[in-house]
């Protein structure tokens, strides 16, 4: 097969869920493997942000040789940097979501939309079908795998537990570089969605309808089970009895047959 | 040309060969980098070798005799040789010297030939088998030489002679050139010159890691010639005699690790060869002739595999059984290391722990304020700057686990019953290192180190006691070269100190229980410290029973060395065998003194004493505080 | 003696009818009580006035019916309307239920954008056609990585709409997301599109929607014009490698199941866990990671077969959760009976050994016919 | 690690706490006369601490004015300055441990009854009658107002000199901070009433009165309901409000909160979740109040295992979980759970025998560890005998027999159970077939689990004969065959004819419910109302008829309620007051004629089924035979035994034939599960 597949790894400064220390993002980290799994070319690392972050020698460690730093402030809306950068690549992928901030995974989404490509999310694994093909597993949930075929020029999402390849090297860390590109700075993000940020003291409040419920009810309601009211069946052979549930099964599309 | 004349122009010839092959060798050796080893270490090689090495084989008296018999006769008659011969003297009486030394030399073939009739596993067979009788030839000739006058002598029993001798020459000479048996005499000796820790001639337990200028691209050991040249020179000091496979717990249970082969195996890496010469037991799972290696070659996976390297437990019980003193445990680091530091390579559930200590400073990826949660009812204070206090406690890895908590928690009720000045680091207290050095990330286990040095050196206190003897070694020994200089006592130590000094009212209720010791590796073997546990079990008035391996031969838990989170499939589990061995004394109580060690021999099911920490057991016999 | 009166109240004559007995003592015959069987209560409808705007829930059906993540969505978007603004449901897939009960007003079903068949084109294509023709205030969907997570970024990228996602926390006027894995919380104004985090809205409404089906008009008909995705099909896991927690069906042992290789046998032939009841933890012959209840585990499949298990209090609160509840009890008037959907009362072996048996034939049945 | 957010540290202003677990304030009802805490006061508490508890809070509704009586629940004495040195040498012994202690004040207001020491005139804000205690009261004045904040601010004075770590004041459980709080019971124009402000006020000044007194950093907490669950009472929302008002005042450390209102009968029984109740009923409600308050939220009900508190801490829906009924179940629950011997835990099954004699006045005790209040004389731990290891052969595995093994095991002995049905339990599994009583079986499941643990050798299925017991060649014999249903004690009542059947052929699935059922309960403890509701609860029309002047007449304040639910759920027709006179058949029916005890009048029932329920009659056969063969002729020395010392004959030369004999349990007379226990190990112990 002909390796003609030119590949950006865009990463972002990730965060330890537990000591809060600046990571390479695990997501991030599987995207860097994939995409060593799907080149034998050098693979182009991108990081919109911060040259300084700590995070981003890790990425070296992991295997990234040479990380291309897009500069911008923490505010900015790195979009349009991505784009200009990313657009020459076949393919480009990233972690789903961020591990620093509001990681809404929307923005490999907005990479496609602006780039007019497919785009695949949630992606554990990938392979290539044919020079342009590729066939990526999708997770979802309760251990199910999809497997969707998109051709290249394509945004992946990589979920964060896909597999990680290459371990923590520290040689790598020291022999790779961090480069900075001179990228005109960012232009101001629209002001949607203003977030302001607190600490989590409480656990979010559950959105429920406001209930007018006298005093017994209230009562009744904490104590006692809810019943259902269910079906029961006492009559008939132990055949009948199953036929009854395999007939539930069914009506309720439990079991396929 | 007369027999003696034959006689002396052998002796050089047989000279000139040895210094041709000692030279062939020494390029060999030469390969390594270069090493700040005093030429000074000839000199000391008669002490080292009578005392230090001789210290060793003794464990085994029946070969050591042998041994003294055959070399001592060897060295002896050699030397009369050549003094007789050698020079033309061919005086008589120096021949009746040959005489004795020659036989005292059969004598001790015969005893090893004896011997290998049916001879252990451990032991190398081929060549080695071979040796005895060469040898045996040489004495009987060099006998028949100087005893059979020159004029009475038929020229058969000359030539026979002769003949003899020079087979046994031959083994003598050749060895050292070519690889054979024999090259352990020489390169032996040498090895004591140059040993890489001479200081371990010194009396002192030289356990300690060298560290790496990472920095500087030191990344450890990739090829044969990334090794110092001594150490190159130690793997050809060895004599096949399979002392480390049979104490190798790894080896024991079935995992692909047999430190005899592997050190064969980088003899073979030095020399360009395969392994497929190799005469003694193979690695379990691995077969002869498939690696092979070349100076300038990667060890790993064509010489050895990695799965032999996470094998090891790092117990140093090798290292200890080792009549030649070589240093098993610094080459398999040494490998790791480069792995590690190079190809980020870490063996099973390692990678995820050295993450965890890279991004939260523990191994389990803990928040490390949770480190003292258990301790939070016992007023232990935590350690300030500017306000001094005797004792600090170090928790350790073992801190987190709830089984662990309780070992922790009797020790702190003991220090505080003896009304000790305790302090502990709290949230702030971060690995120390150890795991991660022993897998072979040094550049985590120094950045470990220099936060650890950091916050202590904020501190004034007068000692370290930790209940973990891993930390106890890497603050212990390690650290030193770290900028870490600290008092550090194990918590047995303290203990054995307070129960000696009468600092703890002691009730009488395990009177007469049976117990046992288990030695954890990196108190005993590593800092040599048998006795303190033995004194504090003795004091409680319990009936301790050693078991058969127990002090400096204590078989691992299999919990060392970052193994567990290995977790290399062998056919047994080594805390399984360790528990063999407990249940052989008929203890009611396993007396342990390491998190690693409890937690290993906790996990094994089925009847088994209970497993409790020393200082639950002292705990247990405190009387009621008034 | 008791008499309903026109309030609905009973009126009961304190002296209850008395016959002379053979030995002339005051007799009273005890009679079977009739069981009321009342019809269930209709709730009554959220809307108060004529609808002037809507709010839309979207989510794919899950065979025939909302998943919980869905209903959730739905119920938020009920909860969040007022008076004067319908619930409009946009379920993708086939819907074979009622949603008025779960706050719709109107329902539109898009048959064809199964969520077993992976094309986010025709799905985003006709879901904004809908958008397009009812200009909703605030679209809602769950953020689940089974279809809606995927659908609803794909949605607000392409209608260019402010979107809060993994929102845990909403009301009227905000959002609220945890931030850096929890440590924080971010709030913002309600943006157009919220996905919402799992478990965050009631699903229990005390109202209904008025559940009309509408026309769903262009947007059944979407054809995705560009196929750029072509889905090669799911492969399910082995039913052993998943947790119990995150099952879809979980068949558990209780004190009645003499034979636990049968409920092996049956867990296979339904692809469930296996879990059981504390009894049968306490006897040994299943570990404690197995046990469901409030001292074990919580379970939320979709579907629950509890074989032998009379259904202690701390088992229900295990598997409160779960939608579809049997239960195979020798027991009729057991606890477990009115938690359960389906209770077949009889001897559990026998019934298991009939159901394996019986889900044989038909899967055969069904591989041998068309 | 295991369990991390329960072994998760928390401070309390200035109080640090180890863990997340404690023990709410609860009546002892034995603190010493005078309100004091004597000796056994302080063993139960330091029990707990010893088993490693992080805080316990004692002394529940222990008053701070001389106008509370306090006879019936026997609370601690806040009153008086002589209550300062118990207190501290109570706060001393469980310091030494570890453990954090504080003490529950409060004023209960209208909350009691006149009629005790010293007959007060008990005060309410609008003098409004409280139903459950009968407490007539009189319009509170300001100058009663301000004598009672005087009096908080003096007992607080007091509990912190004693060296108590904290204060908890009480505005739950309608005592007379939340008389106020409640429209329920202030009707009040002046600023005590109308608006929620004015109805807080008396609150704060509490508050404000004990915070002058202790300062800053002493901790003070507060524990309030989270909805009364009446119309005219606090709701929820009230309750958030009032919550979060109190911690904008920060003179609140902490707030401890209950679900259920508690002046009336149903409500009260809902405090103290009896098994009927889910796990953690109320925890959503704390969880609401956790929501706006700013302080820890401790909250406990029906929280009875380690991982349903670290599940519900690790969901942050409370701060720290209260395990009360559960520790008095099993002191020793954390560092059980710490060595990672859960299953070694004693499991509050919520079977309430503790709390249901409270409201009788009598002392805590638990219904299976019969150690627990009685920690001067029994042990929690058992510890192997010192003295020559015996042969114990225990007949029967009850609730008696399971402890006699139990607790002669964890002595040393050698010991065989027999048990003539195939599983163990005795009584106690019928008592378990009742609706919502099935966790009666977590009694028998931490026996049975014990007794293989330990290795006591069970024949289970194995009826015991004298020459069976004498081939164990047994040292002791300890019988403990409980009884049988004395159904037929009145041959009037047709048993034997088949007329009527016992509860126990019912329970045990010997015979189907009928149709219709006369249950005829003689005792009215919980086997006559259960066997009815087993009857009812399959679709069975019953009346159930008792000689008592109620149905389920002995049967607890937590425990009658949630029968009297089921009991008009149901449709059971309750007749008090009648007794049987006889059962006769007249064509397919069952004619029970019934006589009123008052005016002598007889009546008939006709039915299809006559159950009866009418206690045990002990079964003493196996007694009588080996009475004369042991060495003690069978007799347990009273003085001894009722002194807690070890039995006399104990002391005499065993085996070879020769053997000691006891009996205890229902095969002496009918005792409650408890009963049973105590038996057994006040016996054992000192084997």
């Amino acid at each position: 097969m002909n390796d003609a597949l030119d590949i950006a790894v865009l990463v972002s400064e990730g965060r330890n869920p537990t000591s809060g220390a600046p990571r390479a993002a695990r997501a991030d980290v599987a995207a860097l493997a994939l995409a060593g799994r799907l080149t034998k070319r050098r693979v182009t690392v991108l990081h919109a942000g911060d040259a300084r972050s700590p995070a981003l020698a890790d990425y070296l460690a992991y295997g990234a040789e040479r990380i291309e730093v897009l500069k911008a402030e923490a505010d900015d809306d790195v979009l349009p940097l991505l784009v200009d950068r990313a657009a020459a690549f076949d393919l480009i992928i990233t972690g789903a979501r961020a591990e620093k901030g509001a990681g809404s995974g929307v923005l490999p989404y907005a990479l496609a939309k602006a780039l007019e490509r497919p785009v695949v999310a949630n992606v554990l694994l990938a392979e290539r079908s044919s020079e342009r093909g590729l066939i990526a597993t999708q997770y979802l949930p309760k251990g199910a795998r999809r497997a969707i075929s998109i051709d290249a020029p394509a945004v992946i999402a990589v979920h964060a537990n896909a597999c990680a390849g290459r371990g923590y090297a520290y040689a790598r860390r020291l022999n790779g570089e961090i480069v900075e590109q001179n990228a005109p700075p960012a232009k101001t993000a629209p002001a949607w969605p203003g977030w302001t940020v607190t600490p989590a003291m409480r656990p979010p409040r559950k959105l429920a309808p406001v209930v007018e419920k006298d005093g017994f009810t209230r009562m009744r309601d904490a104590i006692e089970p809810k019943a259902k009211g269910g079906v029961v069946a006492f009559e008939g052979s132990s055949v009948d009895k199953a036929q009854v549930i395999l007939n539930y099964l069914r009506q309720h599309r439990l079991v396929e047959f | 040309m007369s027999l003696a004349a034959t006689v002396t122009g052998l002796f050089w010839i047989a000279v000139a060969t040895l210094v041709m092959g000692f030279a062939r060798r020494a390029r060999v050796w030469s390969q390594g980098r270069p090493a700040d080893v005093p030429w000074s270490g000839i000199l000391a090689v008669p002490k080292r070798y009578f005392i230090d090495l001789h210290h060793v084989v003794a464990r085994e008296p029946f070969i050591a005799r042998a041994h003294v018999l055959t070399a001592g006769g060897a060295v002896a008659a050699l030397l009369l040789v050549g003094v007789n011969y050698g020079l033309a003297l061919y005086n008589p009486n120096l021949d009746r010297a040959i005489l004795v030394a020659g036989l005292a030399m059969f004598a001790g073939t015969l005893l090893i030939a004896w011997r290998r009739r049916s001879p252990p596993a451990r032991l190398s067979r081929g060549s080695w088998d071979r040796l005895p009788y060469t040898l045996a030839a040489f004495a009987a000739g060099l006998a028949i030489l100087v005893t059979v006058p020159a004029e009475t002598a038929s020229g058969a029993l000359s030539a026979l002679a002769l003949l003899l001798v020079t087979l046994g020459a031959a083994e003598l000479a050749l060895g050292i050139g070519t690889g054979g048996p024999m090259k352990h005499a020489v390169a032996g000796l040498t090895h004591l010159a140059f040993h890489p820790r001479a200081e371990r001639f010194q009396g002192i337990r030289s356990t300690a890691l060298r560290p790496l200028d990472i920095e500087k691209r030191e990344f450890g050991i990739a090829k044969p010639e990334d090794f110092l040249w001594p150490q190159l020179l130690s793997f050809d000091a060895c004599v096949q005699c399979g002392k480390c496979e049979a104490a190798c717990p790894a080896f024991a249970a079935g995992q692909p690790l047999n430190p005899k082969k592997l050190i064969q195996d980088l003899v073979a890496g030095m020399t360009g060869m395969s392994d497929a010469d190799y005469e003694g037991s193979a690695t379990p799972g691995i077969a002869l002739g498939t690696h092979r290696g070349a100076p300038d070659r990667a060890i790993v996976p064509g010489l050895i595999e990695p799965t032999t390297l996470w094998s090891c437990t790092t117990c140093r019980a090798c290292v200890e059984e080792c009549p030649m003193l070589i240093e098993h445990v610094d080459a398999i680091v040494g490998l790791r290391r480069n792995l590690n530091l190079t190809e980020g390579e870490a063996p099973g559930k390692a990678a995820e722990a050295l993450d965890n200590l890279r991004e939260t400073r523990t191994q389990g990826g803990f928040d490390r304020a949770r480190r003292y949660h258990w301790a939070a009812d016992l007023d232990i204070p935590v350690a300030e700057p500017g306000k001094p206090f005797d004792i600090l406690l170090i928790g350790g890895e073992g801190a987190f686990d709830a089984r662990y908590q309780r070992s922790l928690r009797a020790l702190v009720k003991v220090m505080q019953a003896a009304k000790l000045d305790v302090a502990i680091l709290g949230p702030d207290e971060t690995d120390v290192g150890d795991m991660a050095r022993r897998l072979g990330d040094e550049a985590t286990f120094q950045s470990l180190a220099k936060d650890l040095v950091a916050r202590l050196g904020t501190l004034t206190f007068q000692r370290i006691v930790t209940a973990d003897p891993h930390v106890y070694h890497s603050l212990r020994n390690e650290y030193p070269a770290m900028g870490g200089r600290y008092v550090v006592v194990h918590h047995t130590q303290l203990l054995a100190d307070l129960v000696q000094s009468c600092r703890l009212a002691l009730k009488a209720d395990v009177l007469g229980t049976s117990v046992t010791y288990h030695d954890p590796c990196y108190l005993g073997r590593y800092n040599g410290e048998f006795d303190a546990p033995r004194s504090v079990l003795a004091a409680l008035g319990m009936d301790v029973r050693e078991m058969q391996r127990s002090g400096f031969r204590a078989r691992c838990c299999g919990g060392g060395g970052g193994a567990p989170l290995a977790d290399v499939p062998g056919e047994r589990r080594i805390p399984d065998m360790r528990m063999n061995d407990v249940r052989e004394t008929g203890a009611r109580v396993l007396a342990v003194a390491c998190p690693q060690c409890t937690a290993m021999l906790e996990g094994v099911t089925g009847d088994r004493p209970d497993v409790r920490d020393i200082a639950e057991l002292v705990a247990d016999a405190l009387e009621a505080t008034p | 003696m008791t008499n309903e009166t026109p309030h609905g109240l009973k009126r009961i004559d304190p002296r209850r009818t008395k016959i002379a007995s053979g030995g002339g003592v005051p007799r009273v015959a005890l009679s079977r009580r009739h069981a009321v069987v009342s019809a269930p209560e209709l709730k009554p409808l959220r809307r108060t006035g004529d609808i002037r705007a809507w709010i839309m829930a979207v989510a794919y059906a899950d065979r025939g019916t909302l998943d919980d993540s869905g209903r959730q969505a739905l119920a938020a978007a009920a909860i969040l309307a007022d008076g004067e603004t319908g619930v409009l449901a946009v379920v993708l897939g086939a819907l074979s239920c009622d949603l008025a009960p779960f706050g719709a007003d109107g329902v539109i079903t898009l048959p064809l954008c199964d969520v077993g068949h992976f094309d986010p084109e025709r799905d985003v294509a006709a879901v904004s056609e809908i958008v397009a023709r009812f200009a909703p205030r605030h679209i809602i969907l769950a953020d689940s990585p089974r279809g809606e997570g995927d659908l609803g970024r794909r949605l607000a990228v392409e209608r260019g709409a402010s979107v809060a996602t993994h929102v845990v926390e909403l009301d009227r006027a905000h959002v609220a997301q945890n931030w850096n894995g929890g440590a924080v919380r971010a709030s913002a104004a309600l943006p157009a599109v919220v996905l919402l985090a799992p478990g965050v809205v009631e699903t229990d409404l005390p109202y209904r929607g008025d559940g009309r089906m509408l026309d769903p008009g262009a947007a059944a008909t979407s054809v995705a014009n560009t196929r750029r995705y072509r889905d090669l099909g799911i492969r399910l896991p082995d039913r052993q490698s998943v947790a119990l927690e995150e099952a879809d069906a979980v068949v558990s042992a209780g004190n009645g199941v003499k034979n636990d290789e049968t409920i092996e046998q049956l867990a296979e032939a339904l692809g469930a866990a296996v879990g059981a009841s504390r009894v049968a933890v306490d006897d040994g012959r299943y570990p404690r990671a197995r046990q469901i209840g409030a001292s074990g585990k919580t379970v939320q499949s979709t579907l629950y077969v509890a074989v032998g298990i009379s259904g202690a209090i701390q088992h229900l609160q295990g598997i409160k959760d779960c939608r579809h509840v049997i239960a195979i009890n020798r027991d009729g008037s057991a606890p477990i009976v009115k938690r359960a959907d389906l209770t077949v009362v009889g001897d559990a072996e026998d019934i298991m050994q009939s159901l394996i048996l019986r889900m044989a034939q038909a899967k055969a049945q069904r591989q041998g016919g068309p | 690690m295991r369990y991390p957010n329960v072994f998760a540290p928390i401070t309390l202003n200035k109080l640090a706490l180890p863990n997340r677990i404690y023990s709410t304030g609860h009546a002892e009802v034995y603190a010493e006369p005078g309100g004091l805490p004597g000796e056994r006061f302080i063993g139960y508490y330091v029990e707990k601490a010893k088993g490693g508890l992080g805080m316990a809070i004692c002394g529940g509704s222990s008053p701070v004015s001389i106008d509370v009586p306090q006879g019936s629940w026997r609370p601690v004495n806040l009153t008086t300055d002589a209550v300062v040195e118990p207190m501290a040498r109570l706060a001393e012994a469980v310091h030494r441990h570890g453990m954090k202690i504080m003490i529950q004040a409060t004023h209960m207001g209208r909350r009691s009854n006149y009629q005790g020491d010293p007959w007060p005139h008990l005060v309410s804000p609008s003098g409004i009658r409280e139903p459950v205690h009968r407490g007539n009261a009189k319009e509170i004045e300001i100058e009663d107002i301000r004598r009672i904040l005087r009096d908080f601010a003096k007992a607080a004075a007091r509990v912190k000199a004693s060296g108590f770590d904290g204060i908890e004041i009480s505005a739950a459980h309608q005592q007379l901070i939340d008389q106020f709080w409640s429209p329920r019971s202030n009707a009040r124009s002046d600023e005590w009433g109308g608006s929620l402000e004015n109805r807080m006020r008396f609150g704060i000044e509490v508050f404000k009165a004990v915070r002058a007194e202790v300062g800053r950093d002493f901790c003070v907490g507060m524990r309030m309901c989270a909805d009364e669950f009446h119309d005219n009472g606090l709701d929820h929302v009230t309750c958030k409000e009032i919550a979060q008002a109190m911690c904008e005042t920060g003179l609140v450390d902490f707030i401890s909160v209950i679900g259920s209102g508690a002046d009336t009968h149903n409500t009260l029984a809902n405090c103290m979740p009896p098994m009927a109740l889910p796990p953690e009923p109320f925890v959503s409600l704390a969880a609401g109040i956790r929501s706006v308050a700013t302080v820890p939220i401790l909250h406990a009900q029906g929280i009875r295992d380690i991982t349903q508190a670290e599940r519900i801490l690790a969901n942050g829906l409370v701060d720290i979980v209260g395990m009360t009924r559960a520790h008095i179940a099993d002191p020793h629950i954390l560092n059980k759970v710490r060595e990672g011997r859960e299953d070694q835990i004693r499991q509050c099954v919520g079977a309430n025998h503790c709390i249901d004699r409270m409201y009788l006045g009598q002392d805590t005790l638990c219904i299976q560890n019969a150690a627990t209040s009685r920690e001067a004389t029994m042990p929690h731990v058992i510890t192997p005998s010192k003295g020559r290891k015996r042969r114990v052969v225990v007949v029967g595995a009850g609730p008696a027999g399971l402890e006699a093994a139990r607790v002669s095991r964890s002595r040393g002995h050698d010991v065989v159970l027999f048990e003539k049905a195939p599983a163990v339990g005795g009584q106690i599994n019928l008592a378990a077939k009742a609706p919502q009583r099935e966790q009666m079986a977590g009694i028998v499941r931490w026996f049975d689990m014990e007794t293989k643990r330990l290795g006591v050798d069970r024949r289970l299925g194995v009826e015991a004969t004298p020459a069976m017991i004498m081939d164990e060649k047994p040292d002791v014999v300890v019988l403990a065959v409980g009884g049988t249903s004395h159904a037929a004690e009145r041959p009037d009542w047709g048993v034997s004819e088949g007329l009527a059947v016992s509860a126990w052929d019912i329970l045990s699935e010997k015979v189907a419910p009928a149709e219709t059922v006369l249950v005829y309960d003689g005792i009215s403890t919980h086997a006559g109302f259960g066997v009815a509701d087993y009857v009812a609860s399959r679709g069975s029309a019953v009346e159930i008829v008792t000689p008592d002047v109620k149905v389920a007449d002995d049967v607890g304040g937590t425990t009658f309620p949630i029968f009297y639910r089921r009991l008009y759920a149901q449709g059971i027709v309750p007749t008090p007051n009648h007794t049987l006179e006889r059962v006769y058949a007249e064509g397919n029916k069952r004619i029970a004629v019934i006589r009123n005890e008052y005016t002598h009048a007889l009546e008939e029932r006709a039915v299809d089924q006559v159950v009866i329920e009418n206690g045990i009659r002990p079964s003493t056969g196996l007694y009588w035979a080996l009475k004369d063969k042991s060495l003690n002729r069978g007799q347990t020395d009273l003085e001894t035994l009722y002194a807690a010392r070890p039995q006399p004959a104990l002391d005499e030369e065993t085996g070879d034939g020769r053997f000691l004999l006891f009996r205890i349990g229902d095969c002496v007379s009918m005792h409650n599960i408890h009963g049973a226990i105590y038996d057994a190990l006040r016996l054992c112990k000192d084997f």
